[in-house]
């Protein structure tokens, strides 16, 4: 646990997509792919990020959702920024082969674990979506890394015109895949989860639950009986089979209950 | 093996350690997760009659190990939805004190019955909260509130009753004895102590509510004393909080009178093991003291002979009660 | 190199640390010690009318490097004999504050006279130890009190009057402007915290008197909090006191609104070049944030914007003064 | 600086004197002969004792002053104490010929820096006073390590009739001395020192004050410019020079200095 917040400066500001922004910082702390820290924009809120970079300078990739990740789109080199963590796990990097399969920012957690898992001798498959071509993320990055990189976007702009999930069955069919990893809108992880248990490939999700502590202490991130701040943010999907929130229902700040 | 079993305020507990209020609180799969990780009871969240999103973030600031600030705000789904929290605590057995706050007596007597229809063992009064406006210490650290808050809830209810003080205060056993009067079945002390935290580089405080409350080992001499002052001045069982991250300091807070502990900001520095680690140390340690029942120690410290004597010169010790 | 000159109730300071009173407070040699050793100023024992032994020991416990538990029982040799003290500290060239206790307005206004005799460039009231029967937070936890014990010392010295207020109160601030508008040049905050230690093998408290004060870092976010409040409420300058053993600590105290601070269980924990190591880093830390003179960031944490913003869904967060 | 308190259970009690006793107990840190520990008697006072054992079992030596020290007289085998420290600094142990001159409870500090002095090879003549004869305190245990021990008594009832310093004079007298090491009442410190000057011999003495905290910090052991629980309690004649409390005055409880 380093809960110990440290102050950086933005070393770097690449803009990913019309909607997305990565922020490059030094920050000591050692971390694996699949752990978060928790971003402050002083004066705003203070988010859970994935760290999409985990070398140094580390990185964060933040998409616009509300007003606060808004806000963190027009942060500039020379801001400075709260840095807590890292938290949470983090990805088994086992050499295999694997399916990576990402859905909108989601794909900010993904990268780096395949990254580190190519380096590790792993071979990599990456689907990639988002609502249409200009969002997609990271797709030049995974590109290389991974043999084949599929994309889909809602408006058919590229790629596949749909969902991201409905490639998923299609590539487990093409060869033998030992895992799949994917992070995005529960409800499309569902979609993978079901379209690679009909071919026995076991899934790994990045889970995302309102956080405030980080700590395993305030509860907010409650899903089910784990944490997903200290438990996660990292499950093979066997251990959400139970999880009855798991694509249903989240958390408000308020701990109120919300259908997703 | 030591009997590690308690009675307090109507509570029947396996061992003294409840989760305290506003830790693993907000879901009823926490709650039960705490009391098979080994608590002998839990404390929910403090619950209000609306659901209310708490403060922004930063919510907490930590000290190493021995410190934590929070201004979490009492983030918590309000009445209508946490009953089903509870439920889910209930049904796996767990003792269910559900803690409460609200704006004047009205608000807290409408809220004990609430929560008492969901078939709590018991109910705490947060009258203590110190980042929370209009509610929890601003409405405890007066003596005549505190008594007519625990006199409506009291008339509410029939479950016991226990009302949660607060540290920031001249003299904290006078809201234990104002509680007492009004029927209180016991108290709990303490909630956090007020603090902040400010960032330099930044040139503001860090947590986003300015003020918060310090937890954690830096305010045990801060709870150890207030249990102290409480359990002279009062008969109603005390319940001890306040930093505890093992089983000598459970016993330092039995010893000054508690019949039972809270352990909250422990659960953050360790993990929810915690409890079944205190519980554990604490039973090898009472056999190793001689102990057959933890109930024994209660209060036990008091009355410990003061230092007999002046020394040399001056105009001396005139030994006082503390 | 950034200026640490500091001026705060007529002191000319050649830096912001103070020698806390009850820290190597009881010697002119000592005091003199500290100014040699870097203290921008210090500030004596606590004086009173008699001479007075304090408790027996033991009269301290420690708690790693985070805190202190003190119950000296504020002894010192009496206000004949304390002259011939503060005359070696003043010979010495240190701006020296003379802290006095009593029992009632009388008592402190003829203390104040008495010491203001000696030729010490301020008075220090204390109004603020929390384990003395009828003298320290017993007066100053009343308003009224601390008005009234105020305007007796301002009706009997030409010196500057700084009045040292306890944090174990509900609202510290009101302390402060009970002070400011009784006169009082400047406040200083904290006093240590209320608190207790138990000995478990033994079955009683350690310290003799039983409670105790809390001092050293564990208290910086209780005095950064009554501080913080202190300077939103009153306009007279704050002298910023608890926990404090590095420069950053002096700068978080400086930015919540204190002009000077007191530095005392430092001393204990790393010796009494905790001054000189402290006023160098301040000069550094200061020159690496460009900061040119340490004044410009008296309260300079205040009036940082607040979170601007409602996270999604509830209640909502609405901004107060903290 | 250790400062945490340990609870030990006394071991051994071994009646020295009629008014003095050594008590024996385990305490882990380790400890150097000059240091002192603060001892607490539950439920009376703590005070300062030096260590006159620095060992496995360590132990302090206690004369019967005031009503603390009386009540340490009756302290059984399998009392509970308090004990914290060690603290204070020690004497220096290079081998040369040293003179001991220990008065009354003075020689519980004394013995086991001689003895430490002596493993190391240093040549060690003792002179040791008491009131009386009974009250001679380490003469035997002196007697093991040194060539020579002299004693004196106020009474005459052992060797010298009359003041212990009336016997340094004569002993530096008789043979080359690299140091006097001495303990015991400041006047009679005082009149060592002028003895030794004499012969150009330096002496290093074990003071003590009114003790507190030990940690430097209350400054109830202020002694001119030093603390004597972090200063001292062994200092060098030559620093005392200009200490004009030194066997003229000290401070009470209360700091109020009053005449030795
Ligand atoms: C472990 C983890 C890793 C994450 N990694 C990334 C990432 O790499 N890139 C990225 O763009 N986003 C990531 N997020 C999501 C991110 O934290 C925010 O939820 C999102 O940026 C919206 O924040 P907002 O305040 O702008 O939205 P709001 O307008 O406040 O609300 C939009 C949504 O964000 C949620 N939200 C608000 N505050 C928090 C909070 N403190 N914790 C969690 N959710 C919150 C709300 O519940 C709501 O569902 C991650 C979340 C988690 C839990
Ligand atoms: C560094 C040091 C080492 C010492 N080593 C020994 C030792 O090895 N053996 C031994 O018998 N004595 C030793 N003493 C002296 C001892 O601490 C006491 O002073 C003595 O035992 C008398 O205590 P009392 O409470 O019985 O006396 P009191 O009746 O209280 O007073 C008698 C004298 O003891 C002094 N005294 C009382 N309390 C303290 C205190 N907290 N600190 C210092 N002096 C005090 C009083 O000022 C007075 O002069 C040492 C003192 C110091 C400072
Ligand atoms: C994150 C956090 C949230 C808390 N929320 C509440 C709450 O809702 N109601 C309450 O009465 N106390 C609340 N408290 C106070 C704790 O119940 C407890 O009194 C305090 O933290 C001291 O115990 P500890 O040192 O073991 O944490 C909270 C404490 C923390 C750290
Ligand atoms: C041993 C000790 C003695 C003290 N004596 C006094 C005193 O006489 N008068 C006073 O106003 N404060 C006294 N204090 C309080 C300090 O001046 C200071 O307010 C407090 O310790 C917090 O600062 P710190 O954390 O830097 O020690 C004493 C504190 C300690 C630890
Ligand atoms: S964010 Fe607080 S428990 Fe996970
Ligand atoms: S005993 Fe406190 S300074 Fe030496």
């Amino acid at each position: 646990m380093n809960s110990v917040r440290t102050i950086v400066e933005v070393s770097e500001r690449i803009p990913e997509t019309p909607s997305t922004v990565t922020l490059r910082f030094s920050y000591a702390p050692s971390a694996t792919p699949g752990q978060f820290v928790m971003v402050w924009l002083p004066g705003d809120d203070e988010l859970p990020m994935s760290l999409s970079y985990t070398g140094d300078p580390k990185g964060v990739t933040i998409k616009a959702m509300g007003a606060t990740s808004r806000h963190f789109l027009s942060v500039e080199p020379g801001a400075l920024v709260g840095i807590r963590g890292p938290y949470g796990n983090s990805f088994d990097l086992a050499p295999r082969r694997i399916l990576v399969v990402g859905g909108g920012s989601g794909t900010a957690v993904l990268a780096p674990a395949a990254e580190a898992a190519a380096r590790n001798g792993s071979r990599l498959v990456a689907a990639l979506g988002a609502t249409t071509e200009r969002e997609l993320l990271f797709v030049e990055r995974m590109g290389r890394i991974a043999e084949t990189v599929r994309v889909a976007t809602d408006d058919g702009t590229a790629g596949h015109a749909g969902f991201v999930t409905d490639l998923v069955g299609p590539i487990l069919g093409q060869g033998p895949f030992d895992a799949v990893w994917t992070c995005g809108p529960e409800v499309m992880m569902r979609k993978v989860i079901s379209a690679a248990e009909a071919r026995a490939v076991p899934v790994v999700c990045s889970m995302e639950r309102h956080m405030k502590c980080a700590l395993g202490m305030c509860d907010a991130c409650a899903l089910g009986p784990y944490h997903v701040c200290v438990d996660g943010p990292v499950f093979p999907a066997e251990r959400l089979r139970n999880v009855p929130e798991f694509a249903t229902s989240k958390r408000e700040s308020s701990g109120r209950r919300v259908r997703l | 093996m030591a009997d590690l079993r308690v009675t307090v305020a109507g509570l029947s507990l396996r061992n003294p350690l409840l989760l305290a209020s506003g830790i693993w609180g907000e879901s009823g799969a926490s709650l039960r997760g705490a009391f098979e990780a080994g608590a002998g009871g839990v404390v929910t969240k403090s619950i209000g009659s609306e659901p209310r999103d708490g403060y922004p973030n930063p919510t907490i600031e930590t000290y190493e190990r021995w410190g934590m600030l929070n201004a979490m705000g009492l983030p918590n789904p309000g009445i209508d939805e946490y009953p089903r929290e509870i439920a889910q605590a209930l049904s796996a057995g767990a003792p269910v004190v559900g803690s409460i706050f609200g704006h004047d007596a009205d608000e807290f007597a409408r809220l004990a019955a609430r929560i008492e229809a969901t078939g709590v063992h018991a109910v705490e009064l947060n009258l203590s909260c110190p980042h929370a406006e209009g509610v929890g210490s601003e409405v405890g650290q007066d003596p005549a509130r505190v008594a007519e808050i625990t006199r409506a809830v009291k008339a509410a209810v029939r479950v016991p009753v226990i009302a949660k003080i607060t540290p920031n205060h001249a003299d904290p056993a006078s809201l234990a004895a104002a509680a007492e009067s009004a029927g209180a079945d016991a108290v709990s002390a303490i909630n956090t102590v007020r603090g902040m935290a400010i960032d330099v580089r930044l040139r503001r405080p860090v947590l986003a509510h300015g003020t918060g409350g310090l937890s954690g080992p830096a305010i045990k001499p801060v709870g150890l004393a207030c249990v102290w002052q409480a359990f002279e001045r009062v008969k109603i069982p005390v319940i001890g909080v306040g930093g505890i991250t093992s089983a000598e300091d459970v016993l330092e807070y039995v010893l000054a009178g508690a019949r039972a502990v809270e352990v909250g900001t422990a659960v953050a520095f360790e993990g929810i093991g915690v409890f079944g680690r205190i519980a554990a140390e604490l039973a090898r340690r009472l056999d190793q003291l001689g102990v057959a029942r933890l109930e024994e120690l209660v209060g036990a410290a008091h009355g410990a002979a003061p230092p007999p004597r002046t020394p040399g010169g001056g105009q001396g010790y005139i030994p006082t009660s503390v």
